[in-house]
């Protein structure tokens, strides 16, 4: 019993908190002012809670498991989680629907904490679900915007559909193996051409959900239509616990396999960033933008993916937190210009750093560091990247990740210089900037200049495994 | 000598830049900053040549070495030899003189003299690296500063230059990223230069590899045909940018390129040091026939920069150890030189308003300090004895002149022919603005130059003398490092 | 044994003055720099004067045979083992000679310069490029070796570039200096490669360790250096040829001459200095330094600079009769006595009676120094009387200026062959040694004689007789209130004229000879009188047409219109280096250059940027926002996938 | 005739494929919904199927449709209220009334 609630204590938290805030909501109204700070602080003890008794371990035969990377992993999401409460202070002071925010967000938290642990593929595709649903019913949160509402709908039907093929694929493994235990299958798995179909059928939800090219064609515009929170939540949290699963998947579930995935990787890798940053080009508004770059960014992932070894998945979630930190960041100073001026387009950027030289600098830092440049940490987080996935010796492959690099230095390049060096005769006056977001601003951009530069991060995450 | 003084100081300087209120406490700060790194400078100098005194036969001195990523096996690896120790001389008087001549920028001036910082920073950085990570860090850092210094201070068609600038040494970059990588892994996980250059890697890697890395680094060093940014970024960025560009990191290619690409792969030098020799040598003519076309000071010293610069790579070329000297002290001498160059030119600027060589004349007359300067400066560039121009190139071409078959003779006198061309735009540059009549009646009321101004020419015109009058010293700190390159390249 | 401090001091005693006057000059010095710049310069004469004493007389001889001594040789830069430029001084009978020359010479027109200079806001600039010069100058002569030497032949360069521009604002002078600069850079192109090629050759910079390698028969050096060949010439022939290009820049041969005339843009005297005595001549010194090289390794060269010296000094001659600014004219007379030494040095061969010509050269270089710079010295001070250059303008001047008069035909005679006036001995020796050994260059240097003669004096007749002058009285009255110039600018002029009167009679082959011992100089009487019957028609012809105005020179030149003009115009050689490098240079190859670079690298550079935009842009058609379309991409992706890993990859 | 494993594969590839190409084809937001919801059906065919055939004796398949049908009628209820808001905004339930949202 006690190793229940050790192993699943996260869980349990986030479940708590949902109970909690259902249970607020069904008593009386309290105003959002008072009600925001505590559900910001629940979080933070969420996410500091997750450090503490961590044990390796299983339950439910084998249907749920954890170890200590997969509780760091789940570090990282908590504090993805808290980061966002905080950067969206603004816009959540105003919705009116707070506790119901947060308690679809929560409970796509705990679909990505189970989806972590899952340990067959039954748990797999709940948690996969718990993990969606609630993030569709999060986009149309601008109840009264039109395109909040279009968003959603493409989200929820092209995840649906998305599932159904998930499901296909997932069936036609029960029908090959006659199993959906993961621990199984490695053993079970043959060549057929069935079973590489049912892979693929697979593979495609994953790649659906991380924005894959050539399934990645609802990002854009479910990130432009959603509110700034649920964009960053959909575009740092949930990629990230994605991203995890899949590493898991593919070297653990799908070994075997591993000669055929490693070319499919490949080729995605190289398609996604060409295709993320070629459409990023010419993107005029900034959560469009950061949709096309994000894109692109799993093009970069992948290159860590097909690397396929322990430092690999290092690599991943090491890029991943830093991934996170960089994009939210960048969310986070679009979010306040356009919860206070209402813009949102690049150009409406331009003499930013006149006024609010604060906001200029953090979203100079961010947007270097998803380009890679040091010292902040995303080069370090590419870098390893590169590092791992050329251990296969494939010169092309890097090479075009790397003149991929290029591209993407333009179109970052082209928001700094609409901050910095265009001039505005009406640029964006000075902005009040709350204290949470103060705050997570600044852990945003002190860990972009730190990660990368205190190298035992990463050796930290090494040892995790 | 901690070699993380080095690193230190410039660290500081910049957040004390941040931290600080006023524009004059900004200045002042950093002028301070740069100086004690200058004087750090010195006194890794002189440390090195007692060390060196002392039979100190390392290949490298002050070592410091610290893991920084265990699991990658990096390390945070410095270190210096006669050429880094060299190389951080040249930064350290460039950027003095850099943050004097900007002393009256007005525009988000904390701003500006924090990147200039960082951009040094950059530079101190690469040169003192002996891990291919942590120098590949320093070299991309330094990017940015120059994209925004070129962005937010500079002139004319700034946004296409700065960010041509960026992505083509982005370019450059990846191309180094990926030799780096080859190394990495040919290497048996290693980034570490001094054990790489202990390795013998199989010939067929190191052709494959070398391009990679020598291109790359080509481009920071403006290798033909990858030298279209210099004359765009030059002429767009602000004085102290021009300077630290041409001064400072068109010299992190040309030191990369020796270091990592012709050191650690001494086979692919072999292969491919025709195709260089071809490259630079038209870099080195055709720069200066281009040059002689242009009419605005900063595009004809940009494009002399990139004939410049071909020197250094044609001498590395060659494979020789007084060549690679050669190559070596026209680096320094250029690095000095152009930046003197730029300054004066944005002296002259600041005064006419106008680059455009036609538009001047008989500036003699109104500012004599500047055009002394201009005129040394300009006999620096055409190799005139007693200037380091003359040293430089002439240990240059007695190098190159030793290999000898026609065709690395053929490079070399395409190289001295250069020196006729170079004669010929530099006496036409300084003959129609600092010579003949006063065109512009409103130039007759120019002032001369300010005390900063001064300081930052004098500073330049000591090094450019030093070297050119008393070469030895130079010539003694580089030759034994170039020794051990020329060495692995003949396989001893 | 030599006193190296001394010796030390005479280059550097002028360079001191360059950094005091040049640093302080403006400032601090301004009243007296031009009387520090002349004392420095008498205290370095004084010790040239000691170091020749006491080298001819006292320690340089030992047993009949002058030594080469070098007192002072410090290492400036190791290129490689056995490759080094050291900074020394040499000591032997040329450099001492030509110390004496320069210093001499120098310390003349310091003396003159405090008179014609005198007003000019620049001066202390003037008196320390000046001395920058005469450093360069003493440095060049006391080399040890040959990239010594080349160290400071680009430094005479510049400091001759910056004299030539020092009245800067007027655009001639300008175009005057650049020219000079990039004409004699061209050859120096040359030089260094030349220079390269004999270290090469001999495995060292250091010119007797050179010569030597490369002028005894049996050291394999030589044998290399000749056996080693480019398109059928020795490699040590080609680099013989390549430094004459260099010495030839230097001192004007043909074609390399152009820059000479008009380098006259400069204040006189430093043409006095620069262009006439001492930098033009440096050529003539550095082929004599490498005599035993041309002599013995690359005889071949040995001709080749007797017939460019030959041919300069006929075309300069010819030109020199039609030219009308005295200045220019002597210009062209320079540019011909030069001519005179190198075919000089050209008929000459080393060792024993057959260095005549090495002797004769470097005595009409000595005394040519002399006639020539007062010459120029003379033709400042009529310059600085009458404020113009043209002949036109002036005439009748024996009277106004009787000491200018006097000294200007004593030089006048020297030039012209007339004995016993310097130039005649000298002239007597090259010709002589023309006559052994080329009786064609012999024939050529006879009629240039003439040429001459005839030229000198139409100047003089020009210059002091002719028009008497009455219209233009009273602007020489005007003229007049500054006279001659005062004793600063006429003692010069008269230690010049006894030195061109006396100079003959020194018996210069006890000093100098092609290989450093004695050589009676041969004196026949009969081989004399045709040189001076050809100078006495010359002179005679010019005092028949130029004594007095008339119209024979006008008629004269309208019936040899032809030639006349060809030579008025200096035989069109300006107006075709103009067209190839305006047309050829600049614009086939600068802008051909600047072209490709715009529309060809720069272009393939941007287009790679603009492609990407452009499919970026064609592109986007992808994303077209119909939630079923995405769909369709999306399971026809999955299909395409599952096909291709099944029938392709696997 | 028995019916056996092929005829309930034929059967529900053929849903399938119904299922996917309603997807494509409708224009309204419902139908959309109901073909994706003849996926699901098609799915829970299969593993019925395969749990009866080929792995009788394990009963994983069971339980995964069952989830299946849950989890579907979860989906449909958000689905349904994202659809009901689209309405709101849209006057409409035509999947072409929303599409500016693109490029």
């Amino acid at each position: 019993m006690n190793e229940f609630f050790h192993l699943m204590k996260t869980e349990l938290i986030v479940t708590i908190i949902i109970f909690l805030l259902l249970f607020i909501k069904l008593g009386k109204d309290i105003k959002n002012e008072q009600l925001l700070p505590f559900i910001q602080f629940v979080l933070l003890v969420n996410f500091i809670a997750s450090f503490f008794y961590n044990v390796d371990g299983s339950l439910f035969g084998d249907m749920f498991y954890t170890n200590s990377l997969i509780a760091f992993e789940k570090s990282i999401l908590s504090l993805g989680v808290y980061l966002i409460s905080l950067l969206s202070t603004d816009w959540l002071k105003k919705t009116s629907h707070l506790p119901e925010f947060f308690i679809l967000m929560l409970s796509a938290l705990l679909g990505m904490c189970l989806l972590l642990s899952s340990g067959n593929l039954l748990i797999f595709y709940l948690s996969l679900e718990l993990a969606t649903i609630p993030i569709a019913a999060m986009s149309n949160f601008d109840l009264i915007k039109k395109r909040s509402s279009e968003a959603a709908m493409k989200m929820i039907l092209s995840s649906a559909f998305s599932s159904g093929i998930l499901l296909f694929g997932i069936s036609l493994i029960y029908g090959i193996t006659g199993t959906i235990v993961f621990a199984e299958l490695p053993k079970l798995a043959d060549g057929s051409s069935l079973f590489i179909m049912a892979f693929v059928f697979l593979f495609s939800s994953f790649a659906f959900k991380l924005s894959i090219v050539p399934f990645h064609l609802w990002t854009a515009d479910v990130y432009e239509g959603s509110p700034i929170a649920v964009t960053s939540f959909l575009s740092v949290v949930s990629k990230a616990a994605i991203a995890f699963v899949l590493l898991t998947v593919l070297s653990g579930v799908f070994q075997p396999l591993q000669d055929i995935w490693y070319v499919l990787i490949v080729v995605l890798s190289v398609a996604s960033m060409l295709i993320g940053n070629l459409f990023a080009l010419r993107q005029e508004n900034i959560k469009r933008f950061l949709a096309f770059s994000s894109i692109a960014q799993v093009g970069f992932i992948l290159v860590g993916v097909s690397g396929n070894s322990n430092i690999g998945i290092s690599s991943v979630v090491y890029f991943m937190l830093i991934y996170m930190v960089s994009n939210l960041a960048a969310f986070g100073v679009a979010s306040v210009i356009s919860e206070q001026t209402g813009k949102e387009n690049i150009s409406d950027y331009k003499g930013l750093y006149k006024n609010n030289p604060l906001l200029g600098w953090v979203l100079a830092l961010a947007l270097f560091s998803l380009a890679g440049i040091p010292p902040t940490a995303g080069f370090f987080g590419k870098l390893y990247l590169l590092t791992t996935g050329g251990a296969k010796g494939s010169y092309l492959f890097i090479s075009i990740a790397a003149l991929n690099m290029i591209i993407s230095l333009f179109y970052y390049l082209r928001v700094v210089r609409a901050v910095f060096i265009d001039k505005n005769d009406q640029p964006i006056e000075k902005l009040t900037i709350q204290l949470p977001v103060k705050l997570a601003l600044f852990v945003c951009s002190v860990s972009i200049v730190l990660l990368g530069i205190m190298g035992w991060i990463f050796d930290h995450i090494e040892s995790l495994h | 000598m901690n070699l993380l003084l080095l690193l230190g100081i410039p660290l500081l300087t910049g957040l004390l830049v941040l931290l600080v209120s006023t524009k004059v406490q900004v200045r002042w700060v950093s002028f301070v900053g740069a100086t004690a790194q200058l004087i750090a400078s010195f006194l890794l100098f002189f440390a090195f040549r007692t060390e060196i005194a002392d039979q100190n036969t390392a290949q490298f001195l002050f070592e410091v070495d610290y893991t920084l990523i265990e699991s990658f096996n990096i390390h945070f690896h410095l270190g210096v030899d006669g050429i880094s120790v060299a190389m951080i001389l040249l930064t350290s008087f460039v950027v003095v003189a850099g943050i004097l001549v900007s002393w009256n920028i007005e525009k988000m001036t904390k701003e500006f003299y924090f990147l200039l910082i960082l951009l040094s920073l950059g530079a101190y950085g690469f040169f003192l690296s002996l891990d291919l990570f942590v120098l590949f860090f320093f070299l991309e850092m330094a990017v940015i500063p120059k994209y925004l210094l070129i962005g937010i201070w500079g002139s004319g068609k700034k946004d296409y230059s700065a960010n041509k600038l960026a992505l083509m040494l982005m370019g450059g970059s990846a191309l180094i990223l990926v030799g780096m990588l080859g190394l990495y892994f040919i290497g048996g996980h290693e980034f570490n230069i001094v054990h790489l250059s202990k390795l013998t890697i199989s010939t067929d890697y190191q052709h494959l590899i070398f391009p990679f890395l020598f291109l790359g680094f080509g481009v920071f060093t403006a290798l033909f045909p990858f030298h279209t940014w210099v004359p765009d970024g030059h002429s767009s960025a602000p004085t102290a940018g021009s300077m630290f560009l041409a001064g400072i990191s068109m010299k992190l290619g040309g030191y990369g390129c020796l270091r990592v690409a012709i050191y650690l792969l001494p086979e692919g030098a072999k292969e491919y040091a025709h195709i260089i020799i071809v490259l630079s040598s038209i870099a080195i003519l055709y720069g200066a026939f281009v040059t002689m076309m242009q009419k605005d000071l900063k595009y004809m010293n940009a494009y002399s920069s990139i004939s410049h610069v071909g020197f250094s790579l044609l001498a590395m070329a060659m494979l020789t150890q007084t060549a690679i000297t050669g190559a070596l002290m026209q680096m320094i001498s250029h690095g000095l030189m152009t930046a003197l160059f730029f300054a004066v030119i944005g002296m002259i600027y600041d005064r006419t308003h106008t680059r455009m060589v036609d538009e001047m004349g008989g500036l003699m007359k109104t500012m004599p300090f500047i055009t002394t300067v201009f005129f040394l400066v300009g006999f620096c560039s055409l190799g005139l004895p007693g200037l380091s121009g003359f040293v430089a190139e002439m240990t240059v071409f007695v190098g190159s002149w030793q290999v000898d078959d026609w065709f690395h003779r053929a490079a070399t006198i395409a190289a001295i022919m250069s020196i006729v061309v170079t004669a010929v735009y530099i006496l036409r540059a300084i003959g129609s603005t600092a010579m003949g009549p006063i065109k512009n009646p409103s130039f007759a009321t120019l002032k001369d130059a300010t005390w900063n101004e001064k300081l930052a020419a004098v500073i330049l015109l000591i090094g450019i003398i030093g070297i050119g009058i008393a070469p030895s010293w130079l010539s003694n700190l580089l030759k034994p490092a170039a020794e051990i390159i020329t060495n692995r390249i003949m396989g001893k | 044994m030599p006193n190296v401090l001394n010796i030390l001091l005479i280059p550097l005693l002028p360079f001191v003055n360059f950094l005091l006057l040049g640093l302080f000059g403006k400032t601090y010095l301004k009243k007296s720099a031009p009387i520090i710049g002349t004392v420095l310069m008498l205290a370095s004469a004084f010790l040239a004067f000691q170091t020749a004493y006491e080298y001819f007389f006292v320690y340089g001889k030992v047993g009949e045979v002058y030594q080469q001594l070098m007192p002072l040789k410090l290492t400036w830069l190791v290129f490689a083992p056995g490759m080094q430029i050291d900074m020394g001084l040499m000591i032997d009978p040329i450099s001492v000679m030509m110390l004496i020359v320069v210093t001499f010479i120098s310390l003349m027109v310091h003396l003159y310069s405090l008179g014609y200079m005198k007003g000019d806001g620049r001066i202390a600039t003037y008196y320390s490029f000046l001395g920058l010069f005469t450093f360069s100058m003493l440095g060049l002569v006391l080399a040890t070796n040959i990239f010594q030497m080349y160290i400071f032949w680009e430094l005479v360069g510049v400091s001759s570039f910056l004299l030539i521009g020092y009245y800067y604002d007027k655009p001639s002078a300008v175009a005057a200096c650049k020219k000079a600069f990039i004409v004699t850079r061209f050859a120096d192109f040359g030089f260094l490669i030349g220079i390269l090629t004999f270290a090469y050759c001999g495995g060292s910079f250091d010119i007797p360790t050179l010569i030597s390698a490369l002028t005894s028969p049996d050291s394999n050096e030589l044998k290399t250096a000749i056996g080693y060949s480019f398109v059928g010439v020795s490699a040590i022939s080609w680099g013989a040829i390549l430094i004459f290009i260099g010495g030839a820049g230097k001192s004007a041969m043909f074609p390399l001459h152009i820059w000479l005339p008009d380098a006259m843009e400069g204040p006189t005297p430093v043409s006095a200095l620069i262009h006439a005595a001492t930098m033009v001549v440096a050529g003539v010194y550095l082929v004599a330094r490498l005599f035993p090289i041309f002599s013995i390794a690359a005889p071949a060269v040995l001709e080749i600079v007797g017939w460019v010296g030959v041919i300069s000094a006929v075309i300069a001659a010819i030109i020199a009769c039609t030219q009308t600014d005295i200045k220019r004219v002597l210009a062209y007379s320079t540019m011909s006595q030069i001519g005179f030494m190198m075919f000089a040095l050209g008929v000459a061969k080393y060792g024993g009676e057959a260095g005549l010509g090495f002797t004769a050269s470097l005595f009409h270089l000595f005394t040519h120094a002399i006639f020539k710079a007062l010459l120029f010295l003379g033709a400042g001070a009529v310059i600085h009387y009458v404020h113009s250059n043209e002949m036109k303008d002036m005439g009748g001047l024996r009277k106004n200026m009787p000491i200018t008069h006097t000294c200007f035909l004593i030089a006048c005679l020297a030039i012209a062959g007339v004995p016993p006036f310097a130039g005649f001995f000298s002239k007597e020796e090259i010709l002589l040694a023309a006559f052994h050994h080329n009786r064609v260059i012999y024939y050529i240097a006879l009629f240039t004689s003439g040429l001459t003669a005839f030229y000198m004096f139409r100047l003089y007749f020009s210059i002091f007789w002719n028009r008497e002058h009455s219209a233009h009285d009273s602007a020489h009255q005007d003229h007049a209130r500054h006279g001659e110039g005062g004793w600063v600018m006429m003692l010069p002029l008269v230690l010049l004229a006894i030195g061109s009167a006396v100079a003959g009679f020194v018996p210069f082959g006890h000093f100098i000879s092609s290989d450093n011992q004695i050589l009676e100089l041969p004196f026949h009487l009969l081989f004399s009188i045709a040189p001076v019957l050809i100078g006495i028609t010359g002179i005679t012809i010019a005092l028949i047409m130029y004594k007095t105005s008339n119209d024979l020179p006008a008629k004269w030149s309208a019936q040899l219109n032809g030639m006349y003009q060809l030579a008025y115009h200096k035989f069109y050689i300006d107006e075709l280096y103009l067209l190839l490098t305006k047309k050829v240079i600049f614009n086939l190859i600068g802008n051909a250059s600047a072209w490709i670079d715009q529309h060809i690298v720069n272009a393939m550079i941007n287009a790679a940027g603009t492609i990407t935009q452009q499919f970026s842009e064609a592109i986007k058609k992808l994303q077209s926002g119909k939630v079923q379309q995405y769909g369709i991409y999306f399971f026809t992706s999955v299909i395409i996938i599952v096909v291709v890993l099944i029938y392709v990859w696997n | 005739m028995e019916p056996g494993i092929y005829h309930l594969l034929f059967i529900s590839t053929a849903l399938f494929f119904i299922g996917v190409f309603g997807f494509f084809t409708r224009r309204n937001l419902i139908t959309m919904l109901m073909s994706i919801e003849l996926i699901l059906n098609s799915v829970n065919l299969n593993f019925i199927a395969f749990n009866k055939y080929v792995w009788p004796g394990k009963m994983d398949g069971l339980f995964f449709s069952i989830f299946i049908i849950a989890i579907a009628a979860a989906e449909a209820a958000v689905a349904i209220a994202i659809i009901i808001n689209l309405y709101r905004s849209h006057q409409s339930i035509n999947v072409e009334t929303a599409e500016d949202l693109k490029f």
